[in-house]
């Protein structure tokens, strides 16, 4: 071999207290050096040319620098390399600045260390391979999972740049979470009339594919080449023959025997129906589980309503396989039910405020619907049991958020401003009432937002009580919730005729599933980890997927928009380029002596290790073995430390390279 | 008293002790109130139960220590039940509570501790306890020498009231455990 | 015995087994050896004994019965933790194995003793499969095990006593000993590496010569890639010609994995491998 | 069914007709106490109030007895007995250095293999069914509040009762005798238990709001499982104002009366409160 | 003349992420600690094999240091657990064998533990160097080079 090593004085920084060239020369003496120097500044201009001269000249086939950290300076030489003939990869660095120079001061010990270390860089450089960077082709066409807002701004986004979106929302219209609310704070305005428009534009738009009703069964592939399989589940109605009469709805028997997910249970729907009127699109689904037809076998009355045939009884779920180089997650959250205590599950629940056991005691959604004004009461407010105006009403926040005893430790973030805007919505609407909510903290970090909680105190006179409540029960009518004011310390006991529990925002339940499917981590919450909490914060671990809204954490509209429009650029940028280019130091399987066990694939963060079989000639499998896929691995090389017999190895830090180090120590 | 030397050597403060008996840090309390919010004996406390709790935070050893709360608690675990932080703080007040015995500080509830001090002496005497001994030796202690005069007459009536103490037969242990 | 034949007759017969892997007698009474049953008649010579030692889970993933049919299996419980283990690390397919489950009270400790409350393996003083926990048919009766004193933990204990240098001199000792025959890598049904780490020369982890020091990295390797999938059987140590405690290394790694992660190789096919898994609320307080 | 007994200080004065109920029940239903030897008090609310290694020590006592007993489940029916039985041996079992300590002063060594049940449990065990199956008085037309005081079901984790806030096991239990259960809000709140003494205000007015909670929901009577609550809730009345008084009987009274067991052998007249519309109403009039 | 001090030869293996760009910094930050250690940078501790530590002893190193990102900091995700896991079996199994936390340590350090880094340098390099040489493995290994 004929390696050139090159010692850096780094100005003084090594030259002080390191002999660079007493560590040249010693390292000239090393088997397989041809060429050794030292110089000022590696990396400067200059010094860069001597390595490049000393590639040409001395015909080296691999190069070590001895200097700073190749966290500075590693891309610099291997660039140099390249530029001289040389591949990049046959080039190693010794960290004679941050792990010697700059941490010794007795010179002699420090030179010494300096020319241990270059030897290992170049027993490590002996071993390296010549590799190229694995480029992989890039599809321009993205999946959004989740038609809430978040999906719905990330899918316009993408579109809007020119590139194709498959829009996958798993309820029958999309809308998500935002179609449900009254006004939104802190500027009061009407939720649905911001919200439609875009529902509307993403239903006309020529690069948006939706499918609703529709959830991701499985996703294979890797950045840039995903291939996605979607369920259409069955609507019971050919979409391409209904135009949304809505005639059907109204002549379905089933009256009294479904609620309304949409109005939170507050009301009933048909067998047949759209979730709410502005649905987009406007096609309903058949229940099965109450339709009369489904159940008995009788009725049909929407078949003979229906004056274009779009009725189909038989229709079973279908499938659908998209290729797609992004994906963006925007699944959103559920509120944390109070209707019962759940079973088997880690949460305790709330047996003091009477598990939904009160008809009066609702949560945030509920109170949404009864406020709104497309609502069950037309945006009247009034008591679920019996209809009448609620003259004291109790609001209590933190319900299940902040509570590591019945619920979940953090904070949902976004309760303390909607249950200002809930009283604040209850105050204009009945003058005369009372509202009270019982806090913890008022948590309201937003431009506007502090003012608006001021607002609600100040000019609507909603009184504010700090404290938990412990309890409430029904006496006479009235529900009696039991608290204390901590800053008076005084107990404070109400006599409500109405409660809104401000329950947590929690992740959707089957979160980890969809996890698994593509490969992202989750937190013990069940809400996506980002890649970075700081520098990463819509992309997750599994390159080319992207996480938008609050499937990550708790988040307002303003932020789930912000974070789509995030991840929608992210796709972009991805879209930039035709091909991608990768470090090609991942892992590789040996596979004459790979005996199968897998636990590399146990350990695998990325799913890239996946199952080959080996054929003989007649095509009968003689054996399965690992086989990694290279866009998915990222190389932190844990399969290598746990396969008993090597065979899979990472390329760049393989055994027989870190032998060779530890050979040199 | 001079405070560089209180900084070099620890000195166990109220919290430490309490959370080396019970083996849960006071910090853990977020002072919600949701304790106090249910206490039924709140009404007659001076301080809530969250401000106790809020005093050995601080460091106001001396406030909590002489508190009527921790006395007036009831031990009925309404408020460990309902903590969200899982604080149990009816574990906090039996913590209290021993601590100002053991360190002899002025105790607010006299005759709380009077009671237990004689339903405790009865177990020493006899092993179990002795109800007639205990109302006996309680009433001599705090000089409420009326009370339950309308109720024990009918319960010594009933049968309900012994004037005999049961005795166990071993009370070496018993004895034992007084000691320690 | 008759009822392990009759079985083993109907397997073969009705075509559910292709071949059945299980005892027969050997050279004398105290004494059996495995045996591969292809046809009815050979079925007639299969026997079920105290002289059973053998873990035949070791068969399971040799070529030859590989992808070869449903391969039927006479196991103790000791046995069937070997083959949970290895259909869980893919060796042996789950539906192309059929388990004759035998309850067992004990075998002996080696071929050719007596059984009595002496020789009774150390393996079954803890055994908690004496009926085996996975089976498709159940023969035997079960009987009360002989216990006798557990020299193999005492001896444990005492190595946990001693300093770490008086540690490192027992081993010392024992390695010593070794010749590198690797017998207890062919006995072991775990191993069954198409290449075993100790034959790679490039680079070469553990020197190939008998010497301690290529001895203490072997044991030491051999210990470590058996963690928490060890089952325990002893055949190591029973292959070992130099009669190094072997079994002491696998042991000390099960107890610390029980101890650890509360785990038992081998116990359910359900369970996630030790090594494989991790709970983010692993012990590290000795990780400064 | 053969069961270990702990009956506890009280039982043997105040909450005499308990052990008086319990035993004569207990019979007809087919279990067979075995009373614990030598039993001390296991230090109730004064033990924990003062001194926690007392609060744990007194209850190792009993429960070691019960170990040399072999006794396997033990019975006990005083709710702050329970309690402070079972968090002590909660509290052993999970912290070795202090039942080292307690093993030491008591010189006894404890396994915590004996499992304590109160009284919900036993009848849970008994089961409903057989219950109705013995009985011969149908209640009917009762209305019975049941109250669980604080320390049977706390805490929860320790006790796993089948819900920490709205728990139904006794109401299933009296549901067996043919009366019906109320729901009411004060089943579970405190009666003030040991400030009897030192501060009777505070008892009588907290027991005035259970009692005038269950009168609130037409309840013919409080079914209570404490001797604490009971003293509590039956003897105080005499020092509540305004009050008119509802009577407050065992749970095992209560089954009793269903079992055809005669108001005075289960020691029903021993109470404050008279019984009597409660049994002519049931028919059952002394 | 003054006896020389023993020096001990301590072989870390670090990851590039949290504990390799720790070291950096402590660098950066111009702080000081005893040369007696050389890293080996892999890419996370994931990828880190007993076999390293074994090779290192082998190799006539006194002690031995691992180091990597803290838990849920891992630059792949769960590298660091799945190392941890094994960790502890090792661990274990080479105390049991007579190699024990004296010679072998364990550290997590972040890339913005600097002054971390050279705590646990200085700490391991006192511990190592008050057992001394690693004697006993060093006879074997001078014994193994006269057999070869």
């Amino acid at each position: 071999m004929r390696i050139g090593v090159f010692i850096c004085h780094c100005g003084e920084n090594i030259g002080r207290t390191v002999d660079c060239a007493a560590v040249a020369e010693s390292c000239g003496r090393f088997p397989g050096v041809a060429y050794s120097i030292d110089n000022k500044y590696m990396c400067s201009d200059p010094g860069q040319n001597v390595v490049k001269n000393a590639i040409r000249e001395k015909n080296l086939d691999a190069v070590v620098v001895g200097s700073c950290s190749p966290h500075m300076h590693e891309k610099t030489f291997r660039k140099a390399c390249a530029d001289a003939g040389l591949n990049p990869y046959l080039f190693e660095m010794a960290n004679l600045r941050e792990h010697c120079s700059w941490v010794h001061e007795d010179r002699i010990e420090a030179t010494k260390k300096a020319i241990e270390l270059t030897r290992i860089a170049v027993e490590k450089v002996k071993r390296n391979d010549p590799l190229s960077p694995i480029r992989v082709p890039v599809t321009k066409r993205s999946l959004v999972i989740g038609g809430g807002i978040s999906g719905i701004q990330a899918a316009l986004d993408i579109a809007n740049a020119g590139f194709e979106v498959v829009l996958v929302e798993k309820e029958p219209s999309i809308g998500g979470h935002m179609s449900q609310l009254s006004e939104t704070f802190p500027t009061l305005d009407c939720s649905q009339c911001i919200l439609t428009p875009r529902m509307v534009e993403v239903y006309q738009h020529p690069k948006i594919k939706l499918l609703t009703y529709s959830e991701v069964e499985n996703v294979e592939g890797f950045i840039g080449n995903f291939k996605v399989t979607v369920r259409k589940k069955a609507r019971s109605i050919d979409e391409t023959k209904c135009n949304g009469c809505g005639n059907c709805q109204q002549k379905c028997p089933i009256k009294k025997k479904a609620y309304s997910e949409f109005e939170e249970n507050l009301a009933f729907r048909p067998a047949i129906y759209v979730p709410f009127p502005q649905a987009v699109p406007n096609i309903p689904v058949i229940d099965r589980s109450v339709c009369t037809y489904y159940q008995t076998g009788k009725c049909q009355m929407c078949v003979k309503v229906c004056g274009r045939e779009a009725i189909m009884f038989n229709q079973e779920d279908s499938f659908v396989t998209e290729d797609v180089g992004s994906i963006i997650v925007a699944t959103g959250y559920k509120l944390y039910t109070i209707d019962k205590k759940p079973d088997e599950s880690a949460i305790k629940g709330y047996g003091e405020y009477g598990y939904g056991k009160y008809k009066d005691v609702v949560d945030g959604l509920q109170f949404e619907r009864i406020a709104s004004a497309s609502g069950p009461t037309s945006g009247e407010i009034l008591r679920p049991s019996d209809k009448t105006v609620p003259k004291k009403i109790v609001f209590i926040q933190c319900v299940g958020s902040r509570d590591e005893a019945k619920g979940f430790s953090y904070c949902s973030k976004i309760c303390c401003m909607y249950t200002a805007k809930h009283a604040m919505l209850y105050k204009h609407k009945v003058h005369e009432g009372e509202a009270y909510v019982f806090y913890m903290d008022i948590r309201a970090g937003g431009k506007g937002y502090d003012e608006f909680v001021r607002r609600a105190i100040e000019e609507d006179h909603v009184k504010y009580i700090r404290g938990r409540v412990s309890r409430i029960y029904e006496e006479n009518g009235k529900y009696i919730v039991k608290g204390e004011d901590t800053l008076s310390n005084m107990p404070v006991t109400i006599d409500a005729d109405m409660v809104v529990l401000a329950t947590a925002m929690i992740a959707q339940p089957n979160a980890p599933k969809l996890a698994q499917t593509i490969g992202m981590s989750y937190d013990k919450y069940g809400f996506y980890n980002e890649a970075h909490p700081k520098l990463r914060p819509v992309e997750v671990s599994t390159a080319g997927v992207f996480l938008a809204g609050a499937c990550q954490a708790p988040k307002d509209i303003p932020e789930s928009v912000a974070m789509a429009s995030a991840a929608a650029s992210k796709s972009l940028v991805l879209f930039g380029s035709d091909f991608l280019e990768r470090e090609p130091t991942i892992a590789k399987v040996n596979e004459s002596v790979c005996a199968g066990c897998f636990y590399c694939q146990k350990v695998c963060a990325y799913n890239a290790i996946e199952k080959k079989e080996i054929k003989d000639r007649n095509g009968n499998v003689v054996k399965v073995i690992a086989y990694v896929n290279s866009g998915l691995c990222q190389g932190c090389g844990t399969c290598n430390a746990v396969c008993p017999s090597k065979s899979v190895e990472l390329i760049g830090f393989n055994d027989e390279q870190i032998y060779a180090e530890i050979n040199a120590l | 008293m001079d405070r560089t030397h209180t900084s070099i050597v620890h000195v166990e403060t109220l919290s430490d002790k309490i959370e080396r008996l019970t083996n849960q840090s006071p910090m853990l309390c977020y002072q919600c109130g949701k304790c106090s919010a249910g206490c039924p004996v709140r009404n007659y406390m001076d301080d809530s139960p969250n401000k106790v709790v809020r005093y050995v935070q601080l460091g106001f050893d001396d406030q909590a220590l002489q508190s009527k709360t921790p006395w007036l608690c009831a031990g009925c675990l309404t408020c460990s039940a309902r903590c969200p932080q899982n604080f149990d703080v009816a574990k906090f007040m039996d913590a209290v509570r021993q601590i100002s015995l053991e360190e002899n500080v002025e105790i607010a509830e006299k005759d709380t501790v009077a009671f237990h001090k004689a339903f405790l002496n009865q177990i020493k005497k006899y092993g179990r306890a002795f109800e007639f001994g205990l109302v006996r030796e309680y009433k001599l202690k705090t000089l409420n020498l009326l009370q339950d005069v309308d109720v024990a007459p009918e319960m010594l009536l009933k049968g309900k009231l012994s004037l005999l103490p049961h005795q166990i037969k071993d009370k070496k242990q018993i004895k034992k455990v007084f000691e320690k | 015995m008759n009822e392990l034949r009759e079985k083993a007759k109907e397997l073969l017969q009705n075509g559910t087994v292709k071949v059945i892997i299980g005892y027969v007698e050997g050279t004398t009474p105290n004494r059996t050896k495995p045996f591969i049953a292809r046809s009815v008649e050979d079925a007639d010579k299969l026997v079920f004994n105290k002289f059973c030692v053998n873990n035949l889970a070791v068969y399971l993933t040799r070529k030859e019965f590989k992808q070869n049919g449903v391969v039927g299996i006479v196991a103790k419980g000791c046995d069937v933790k070997a083959i949970v283990q290895l259909i869980q690390e893919n060796q042996v397919n789950k539906d192309d194995v059929y388990i004759i489950g035998m309850n067992c009270s004990g075998v002996v400790s080696d071929l050719g003793e007596e059984f009595n409350e002496n020789t009774v393996a150390v393996k079954c003083l803890h055994c908690t499969v004496h009926t085996p926990h996975l089976h498709h048919t159940l023969l035997g009766t079960l009987e009360e095990t002989p216990k006798h004193e557990d020299k193999n933990f005492a001896l444990m204990q005492k190595i946990d006593s001693m300093t770490a240098e008086e540690r490192f001199d027992f081993w010392e000792a024992e390695f010593e000993k070794c010749v590198k025959c690797y017998a207890c890598r062919q006995a072991c049904p775990m191993c069954y590496c198409e290449k075993c780490i100790a034959d790679k020369s490039v680079p070469r982890w553990i020197e190939s010569s008998a010497h301690k020091r290529g001895n203490f990295a072997w044991n030491m390797i051999r210990a470590f890639h058996l963690a928490g999938r060890c089952v325990g059987c002893n055949e190591c140590e029973r292959a070992c010609p130099a009669e190094i405690p072997l079994s002491l290394l696998n042991r000390k790694m099960g107890m610390t994995a029980k101890k650890e992660f509360d785990y038992v190789a081998g116990m359910n096919l359900n369970t996630p491998t030790l090594v494989g898994t991790y709970d983010v609320n692993d012990r590290e307080d000795f990780i400064k | 069914m053969k069961i270990g007994y702990y009956p506890g200080c009280s039982l043997t004065g105040t909450g005499k007709e308990y052990d008086l109920s319990l035993r004569k029940i207990l019979q007809k239903l087919d279990v067979e106490l075995e009373e614990l030897n030598d039993w001390s008090c296991c230090g109730a609310t004064s033990a924990h109030a003062t001194n926690h290694l007392m609060s744990i020590a007194l209850p190792a006592i009993n429960l070691s007895i019960a170990e040399s007993q072999r006794i396997k489940e033990l019975f006990a029916p005083c709710a702050a007995c329970y309690n402070r039985m079972v968090v002590a041996k909660q509290e052993l079992d999970t912290n070795p250095p202090l039942a080292k300590q307690v093993e030491e002063i008591i010189e006894r060594t404890v396994n915590y293999s004996t499992e304590i049940i109160n009284i919900v449990e036993l009848f849970q065990k008994i089961g409903a069914e057989k219950i109705s199956e013995l009985k011969t008085t149908s209640l009917s037309g009762i209305k019975a509040a049941c109250y669980y005081g604080c320390l049977l079901v706390r805490p929860f984790d320790i006790t796993h009762f089948d819900d920490a806030e709205q728990p139904s096991t006794m109401e299933e239990i009296i549901k067996a005798t043919g009366a019906e259960a109320v729901e009411w809000n004060y089943k579970m709140e405190c009666c003030g238990g040991a400030h009897s003494i030192a501060h009777k205000e505070i008892v009588v007015e907290l027991s005035k709001k259970i009692l005038d909670d269950a009168k609130l929901h037409s309840a013919d009577v409080v079914v209570v499982a404490c001797p604490m609550c009971h003293s509590n809730l039956d003897m105080r009345q005499r020092s509540m104002k305004n009050h008119t008084e509802i009577p407050v009987l065992y749970l095992s009274e209560f089954i009793g009366l269903a079992l055809g067991v005669s108001p005075k052998e289960l020691g029903v007249d021993l109470h404050f409160v008279s019984a009597e519309p409660l049994l002519d109403k049931v028919g059952k009039s002394s | 003349m003054e006896e020389k001090k023993f020096e001990p030869k301590i072989a870390a293996f670090v990851c590039n992420w949290c504990t390799y760009t720790g070291a950096d910094l402590a660098g950066t930050s111009r702080l000081k600690y005893a040369p007696n250690i050389k890293m080996i940078r892999v890419p996370c501790t994931g990828r880190i094999d007993p076999v390293f530590i074994i090779k290192a002893f082998e190799k006539g190193a006194d002690g031995v240091l691992i180091s990597g990102c803290h838990p849920n900091d891992c630059h792949y995700n769960t590298g660091n657990f799945h190392a941890r896991r094994r960790w502890i079996l090792f661990k274990e199994l080479l105390s049991f064998m007579g190699i024990d936390s004296t010679r072998l340590h364990f550290s997590w350090v972040s890339a913005s533990e600097g002054k971390k880094f050279v705590d646990v340098v200085t700490e391991v390099v006192e511990k190592v160097r008050e057992q001394g040489r690693f004697e006993k493995y060093a006879k074997i290994n001078e014994e193994f080079v006269i057999h070869e």
